[in-house]
């Protein structure tokens, strides 16, 4: 484990710092793990958070069009109620705020026992929660399915409402409707070292990868050997796009497209597969309308991969669209 | 039995001590089934508790517990910081009137953490959580003071339930928490948060006991 | 050596076709590894390029206001001047090309031999050469400074110059000046491998870290023990103050941080090190006008990162902040 | 001697061979002190060569030339084809008036080769590069004509020239290129590009004396 850090206890705090000093545009409320916006705005506010080691997610989407503010708790850790709370409050313009939550027990349980204090306060407050992470089966029963990626496009989506001056429930619907129509699926050919562990969560022989792994350095459903980027493509693609089917057919669809590499993963590797899945949904007859390369949701250096699919109407399409200033996301 | 602040507060300490010397073991649990985290999580809590304690010790048993929830609520973080602090904040409620804890108040206390915890987390027993080493403990105890068993026999019934509870999680797959997105659903593994949770009813029980 | 990717031959030739495919406003010229705008503009043409593996350099630069076309060679190795010579047609509306190269002897041959033969087509063009790795001594008698980070600095001053209408005279001179106010250096806490030779051009034990290194793999001026971020901070940025006071004062100056990672660094660390940097620049009274932080110019999958400082005056300040439409590089 | 384009293709051939024969060497020296892919550059160039052999056997010694410069310029890229590509155009342009290459038509092309990749490098002899073994073959050339020694004579020394300027590299520091960013400027390794083109001159020898 060798990073570029002083004291491991203080990665957070020196982080979101530097994050502050990096960007004017935001202030870091310190000892609270928020990073909101300096500029408020009359409109619903718009947050949203988790552990941290996903960076830029969350505290670079931050910015005018996306995010009022970013909670941040320990590596891969929630934040507290009293955190999330801060960042309510930092988003709150009197209009309420939508809380765009992760599908961890953890991150829900946390979120909700600030809205819960919240609502104590008298502030209208109200959340989505984003699981499109097709590896693991979806239920009502168990938690099912966990947040990945594609919890950055509902962070554009709902900012975008917000900023169109939206009220918190059409901001919600919009944000739901997004995350009904997001699916996302990765794979990982190397784990990652949570400092608290000291080991990674999983191990990977020199010609192998692990396929649909979260970002936690969490095991994923399964070993195999190494696969070329366009076998990479078709099992991740064919797997999303056989989930969307059980709930919205895929014919001639449009979609967003995000290639998200998980933190130690070359650009080049993602265009490559860039290559081939676009090739593979071409086949497929869907139209990408917009493409998204990069580092989005990382998993500290884990190195591999997501690829994430968002159906798009109209509505998405202008939200994904209207102008947004985050440093990561700028449009 | 009859405590006050000054004696919960006791507890706390010996509890914290205890939690110090099984760092090794806790992380290995959440490290074969979460993030590892569990130990630091708790340990931190507690230590945190232990600093306040002088304050602790003047407060109500009702204005005592809802601080100590607010402590671990902010210090713990993760899963296990919101539990217990939703299961403190219930307790303070429920022990509200109470100037000190006797046997029937610690059944409200214990009635009141666990329905907070199966609210806040939406789980059952048998679903692998924390909640396997209370459930049980909170039914012998209402069970036994029902029957009329004494102070001790009672008590003792609670701490025996709670360790027996925490390593029938062993053979439960996990439906909530990180355990859920292992292949096996953490079958074979002792649930961490368990594992903690009958320490601290057991050290409850030896606290009182040896008092 | 583990990548997603298809045959090693064509990963390049995937990479760039996914490049395209991500990025409308561009088109890939094929077999010829040039990415250059879709939009030609009745301006002075930018173009940069060198050996790939440095993505986003070059071809995430390539956008209104930054570079017209990237010429990508292979992996660390030169484009040829068929391919140069390519990209500066691309670029060429009739006002000449300026080309940015890095200054490597490879680059810099293969560069001006396409130029060479550019006039044979009576094209206009020139070239600036950056060279502001301070790690290695600057020399007029061998080759001397490497070309690293800094280099984007430059594409996106040159690009803001030549939008702005200037002639290829003035926005060399611009270009120029921005060359001689640059300064960068870097760390390593692991190396890359080049396809080619399959081993990593050099290794560092667990608790090493490599200093001033290039962005191939080659090695450093040394090793030393792995550093907290505040003393990698002090190391880096003490040497590239006492090497613009050889030749300009630094007393108040304002400066554009860059903070890059070298491929395989988590954000988290860059953030941490950004921390650092800036207070260190603060006990010195050097204000920081604008802060990048990312991965600008990579080395395949070496974790480490470098620290670029480019001191300011109005012209500078002015480029910077005009707007540029690049995918990697928006403003 | 005097030879037909026909004769230099075998010689291309010939050298082709010999490349792919010692992959493993040469990456072994660029990989020491460059980035490890000469050998890659150089092999495909020649073999890229050996490919399009037909249509350069049926050209002119000076189209001929000025094909294989700007096949190599583009199949190579690096260092080596920039420099090997501007010296087959420079030979091209110094054997215009040529039917065939004589002694005296070779030495105006080495000349023209040397002088051609002194410029494009920016480099002097004793900078480490492939310089140092085509420089001093062309001086044995140009002197031992002068000196009046049989072809025969004038090849063997040509060719011990080159090898030995070659092997002289190992002692050089570098100036140029990437060696030049090595700690130890390259110091104790022989260059990659110097024996490269030291087994240029001695197999075009080797062909001629065994023909
Ligand atoms: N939804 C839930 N309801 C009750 N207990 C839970 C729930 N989720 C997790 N837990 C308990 O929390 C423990 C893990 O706590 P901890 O490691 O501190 O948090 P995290 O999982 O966020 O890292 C688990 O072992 C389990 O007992
Ligand atoms: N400026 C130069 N002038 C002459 N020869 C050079 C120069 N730079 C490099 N070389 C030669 O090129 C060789 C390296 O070629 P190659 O590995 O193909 O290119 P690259 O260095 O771009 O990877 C060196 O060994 C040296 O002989
Ligand atoms: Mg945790
Ligand atoms: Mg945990
Ligand atoms: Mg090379
Ligand atoms: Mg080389």
């Amino acid at each position: 484990m060798k990073k570029i850090m002083n004291q491991p206890e203080n990665i957070i705090d020196e982080m979101l710092k530097g994050i502050a000093k990096a960007n004017k545009d935001v202030i870091y409320c310190e000892g609270k793990g928020v990073i909101a916006r300096r500029e408020k705005s009359d409109k619903v506010g718009i947050i949203s958070g988790g552990g941290s080691g996903h960076e830029p997610a969350h505290a670079g989407y931050v910015g005018k069009g996306m995010l009022d503010a970013a909670v941040c708790g320990n590596v891969f850790s929630s934040p507290d109620p009293e955190r999330i709370l801060e960042g309510i409050r930092q988003a709150d313009s009197g209009k309420g705020v939508l809380m765009i939550i992760k599908n961890y027990s953890g991150d829900y349980m946390n979120f909700t026992m600030a809205l819960d204090i919240a609502e104590l306060e008298d502030r209208k407050a109200n959340y989505v929660i984003v699981k499109d992470d097709v590896a693991v089966e979806d239920s009502t029963f168990s938690t099912g399915r966990r947040g990945i990626a594609g919890t950055v496009f509902v962070h554009k989506i709902a900012g975008a409402k917000a900023q169109a001056g939206a009220s918190l429930t059409e901001v919600k619907e919009t944000a739901e409707k997004a995350v009904q129509y997001i699916r996302s699926m990765g794979v990982a050919l190397s784990s990652c070292i949570i400092p608290a562990v000291g080991k990674p969560g999983f191990v990977l022989n020199e010609n192998e990868m692990e396929i649909g792994m979260g970002i936690h350095g969490e095991p994923g459903v399964g070993k195999s050997e190494l696969k070329t980027s366009t076998e990479i493509a078709e099992i991740l693609v064919s797997r999303i796009l056989e989930d969307f089917e059980k709930s919205t057919s895929m014919e001639e669809a449009e979609v967003a497209l995000m290639i998200n590499g998980l933190g130690a993963t070359p650009l080049m590797e993602l265009y490559v597969l860039n290559n081939d899945v676009q090739e593979y949904l071409e086949n497929k007859k869907i139209k990408v309308y917009k493409t998204f390369v990069g580092n989005y949701m990382t998993a500290l250096e884990m190195s591999g991969c997501s690829v994430t699919l968002l159906k798009l109407d109209d509505e998405l399409k202008e939200c994904l669209d209207a102008p947004c200033n985050a440093p990561n996301f700028k449009v | 039995m009859n405590l006050t602040s000054k004696d919960y507060v006791e507890y706390i300490k010996m509890i914290s001590k205890r939690y110090e010397g099984c760092g090794d073991y806790i992380t290995s649990l959440d490290a074969a089934t979460g993030d590892g985290d569990h130990w630091t999580n708790i340990n931190s809590g507690f230590l945190k508790l232990v600093e306040i304690a002088d304050e602790l010790e003047a407060l109500s048993i009702s204005d005592m517990m809802k601080k100590i929830g607010m402590t671990l609520m902010s210090a713990v973080g993760g899963s296990s910081g919101v539990l217990y602090g939703s299961a403190y904040l219930a307790a303070a409620k429920a022990a509200k009137e109470s100037e000190t804890i006797t046997i029937d108040v610690l059944k409200d206390i214990y009635q009141a953490m666990l329905d907070a915890i199966m609210q806040r987390g939406n789980v059952q027993p048998n679903q692998k959580t924390m909640i396997d080493a209370i459930y049980p403990a909170v039914q012998a105890l209402k069970i036994s003071i029902a029957d009329g068993f004494d102070e001790k026999e009672i008590l003792v019934k609670m701490k025996d339930a709670a360790l027996e509870g925490a390593q029938a999680t062993k053979q439960m797959e996990a439906f909530r928490g990180r355990a859920c997105y292992q292949a096996d659903k953490g079958v074979g593994h002792l649930d961490p948060g368990a594992v903690t949770m009958s320490y601290q009813i057991e050290t409850f029980v030896q606290y009182i006991l040896t008092k």
